[in-house]
């Protein structure tokens, strides 16, 4: 479906939606009731709503992004594959992983199992704290526990230590929990939210472009499914010419619908990590990924 | 310093086919930085391949060969173990070499 | 497939275009009626037109929804005074006004209108 | 006289020979296979070949003769490069005792990208990742037997980004 007709589709909805929140005012709470938090029931009509449109794909073949979505590219990223552009990032990432802090100590110390084969675990909700603790984040507190400066969550460094932590969890699917706690719900639903508000002077969400365009091009970029795109995470982007975490790829994306970006790792992204995360739930991480 | 050359090189009949990816920026000079200052040519111009003292593969390479650059041939005539010298000079003068094993 | 959206794209931006101009048309309309004469702004007329863009920023911030070409604009305003040309200045302020109020419409709007989109 | 056969352009080769003959006479003794590490010292890089704007021009400087087109050599390029920054591009060829491949972006600001030298004992092919300043044409020149070769291919490159 053309990006016309979703704009065409998104003002109906503008106007319909205007006259639902009308409604909605008429009918009062009793409607809020019906709008109860199913993560599961969400998952399994993500995921079938990205299986419809690509029938031709296997669950796990949306990690590779656009290159399931086009053969020429494809090609072109099996050859990048051979000699990855990413292999510097994660011979660095593996050092900086296993290089003790000033107090001996090192990021293994912090992770279960020395931070080994977990990356698909991460996001998770922390009900210490009553928040959604990402991979990022748990590094950052990590040094901080152990008396080093946070580092930035956008930069090399960063983006090297995810790498090489995604790396030893490639292949394992996505296995992200949603305790029964009412504000891990609500993280899961602010997320949700997050990904389908329209921002920005160009008035799209993350969904007009990865959802209802999936597959399409928008000028040269062929636009990657929501399914599975955080699998891939951290990637290296020909574009970027280095590796991009997540946190990078959410300011940029926000910075290219002419909206202004949030803090990296504030609630916004991490809920919205969490969300997307959870409904790639089954899906092998394949991260660190190379991209156009 | 870690060696800039990273280098798989594996014996397959009396074939050896290797893969070099090496980190560099090779800024091409007509790059502008975000102040708009353009950042000056910096690219490997020389790469070199040699095999028990014989040149096997000579590149030479201007400024638009993608950054961290890669390249792929093969050659006959040498067997596993023998040692594959990679060397490479830019327009700076700058330089690194590696010696690696035939697999 | 089209190679190139860009004519969606142009659509989308000439609507959202049409619809800050319209704001901007209301807003600039006001202002000319005010003073009986059109004399050169001043000034304090910058100021105020300053304040309230940023205001109207600030109020987008909160609903985290702030637009880069707001901020663009504002520079630009800024700029416009500093070298002194009010007028200039003055009509780049009401542009991040609208623009601000453009991206609170929106943030407003979308409070329940992302449940008409959302796939659950 | 063993000919070197590196696959230089006609007035290199000749600068070479001499020198190789210089060297057999004076340093007869030296024992045969530092030879050849010796004449790779002098593979000096064509630096006015990569100067060259133009296609036509950079050919000649780097092989001086024209090319002639042959189904023979095999250019390998997408169609339409997902970033012009990292353009997989490869060539291998069937003709035999090939001696250098290059690979020419007509439209980049110098047409020049990459020149291979192919000794004996190598397989006439490379595969590497090319910069793209836009849609162009994408050439590879084999030089086999002292004659040039060629194929030519489009990639399309477009402008980055999405929006912004």
């Amino acid at each position: 479906m053309s990006v016309q007709s979703t704009i065409r589709l998104a003002s109906i909805a503008f106007a319909a939606a205007g006259a639902a929140v009308a409604a909605l005012f008429l009918i009062g709470p009793s409607a809020h009731a019906a709008d109860k938090i199913d993560p599961a029931a969400d998952a399994k009509a993500f995921q079938k709503y990205f299986t419809d449109k690509f029938p031709q794909l296997k669950l796990k073949d949306f990690v590779n992004g656009p290159y399931s979505m086009n053969e020429d590219m494809r090609k072109q990223w099996e050859e990048k594959e051979e000699f990855p552009p990413y292999e510097f990032a994660l011979e660095a990432g593996k050092e900086m992983f296993t290089k003790p802090f000033k107090n001996g100590k090192t990021y293994a110390d912090c992770f279960p199992n020395g931070g080994i084969g977990i990356r698909q675990n991460y996001p998770y909700f922390d009900q210490k704290e009553g928040k959604v603790v990402t991979l990022e984040l748990a590094l950052n507190q990590c040094r901080e526990a152990n008396g080093e400066a946070p580092i930035s969550y956008v930069k090399d460094d960063m983006a090297a230590l995810t790498a090489y932590m995604a790396y030893t969890s490639r292949g394992k699917p996505f296995d992200i929990k949603i305790p029964d706690d009412p504000r891990a719900l609500q993280a899961f639903e602010d997320g949700k939210r997050y990904f389908y508000t329209r921002r920005g002077q160009l008035n799209f969400s993350c969904a007009s472009c990865h959802v209802q365009n999936a597959g399409q091009r928008i000028r040269a970029e062929t636009l990657a499914p929501a399914l599975g795109i955080l699998n891939a995470m951290p990637i290296y982007r020909s574009e970027w010419g280095s590796m991009g975490t997540t946190s990078r790829r959410f300011v940029t994306c926000n910075i290219q619908t002419r909206g202004v970006p949030l803090e990296p790792q504030s609630d916004e992204y991490r809920n919205l990590e969490y969300y997307l995360s959870y409904v790639s739930n089954g899906l092998p991480i394949s991260g660190p990924g190379a991209r156009p | 310093m870690a060696s800039t050359i990273r280098v798989r090189a594996t014996l397959n009949g009396d074939t050896t086919e290797v893969q070099a990816l090496i980190q560099h920026p090779m800024d091409s000079g007509f790059v502008k930085d975000s102040k708009g200052a353009i950042i000056p040519a910096h690219f490997i111009q020389q790469l070199t391949f040699e095999c028990n003292g014989k040149s096997v593969f000579l590149c030479d390479w201007g400024t638009a060969v993608s950054k961290d650059p890669y390249v792929k041939f093969s050659f006959k005539g040498a067997s596993k173990g023998d040692e594959l010298k990679i060397s490479w000079v830019d327009n700076k003068g700058a330089s690194d070499s590696l010696t690696s094993k035939i697999q | 497939m089209s190679l190139f959206q860009i004519k969606s794209i142009r659509i989308k931006l000439l609507r959202v275009k049409a619809s800050i101009a319209t704001l901007a048309l209301a807003a600039s309309a006001s202002a000319l009626l005010l003073p009986a004469v059109h004399a050169a702004a001043t000034e304090a007329d910058f100021t105020a037109a300053y304040a309230a863009a940023e205001a109207a920023n600030k109020e987008a911030g909160a609903l985290r929804d702030q637009w880069t070409t707001t901020k663009t604009e504002l520079d630009a305003a800024k700029k416009a005074a500093d070298s002194g040309n009010f007028d200039q200045a003055v009509a780049s302020a009401k542009e991040a006004e609208a623009l601000a109020k453009a991206s609170i419409d929106q943030a407003t709007s979308e409070k329940d209108a992302w449940k008409a989109l959302a796939i659950h | 006289m063993t000919s070197t056969n590196h696959g230089f352009s006609a007035t290199r080769r000749t600068v070479l020979k001499g020198a190789a003959t210089v060297a057999l006479i004076g340093l007869g003794n030296l024992p045969f296979d530092t030879m050849p590490a010796l004449a790779a010292a002098n593979d000096k890089w064509p630096e006015d070949a990569f100067k060259q704007k133009n296609e036509a021009d950079a050919i000649k400087s780097l092989y001086g003769k024209a090319a002639e087109a042959s189904d023979k050599v095999k250019l390998d390029a997408p169609e339409i490069a997902e970033n012009g920054a990292v353009v997989p591009i490869s060539v291998t060829t069937t003709l035999d005792n090939v001696t250098s491949i290059s690979l020419f972006v007509a439209d980049n600001p110098n047409a020049l990208a990459a020149s291979y030298q192919i000794p004996p004992g190598t397989l006439p092919s490379v595969a590497n990742r090319l910069k793209m300043a836009k849609t162009s044409n994408v050439t590879a020149i084999v030089e086999a037997g002292g004659k040039l070769y060629s194929a030519t291919r489009e990639v399309k490159v477009t402008v980055g980004g999405c929006g912004g």
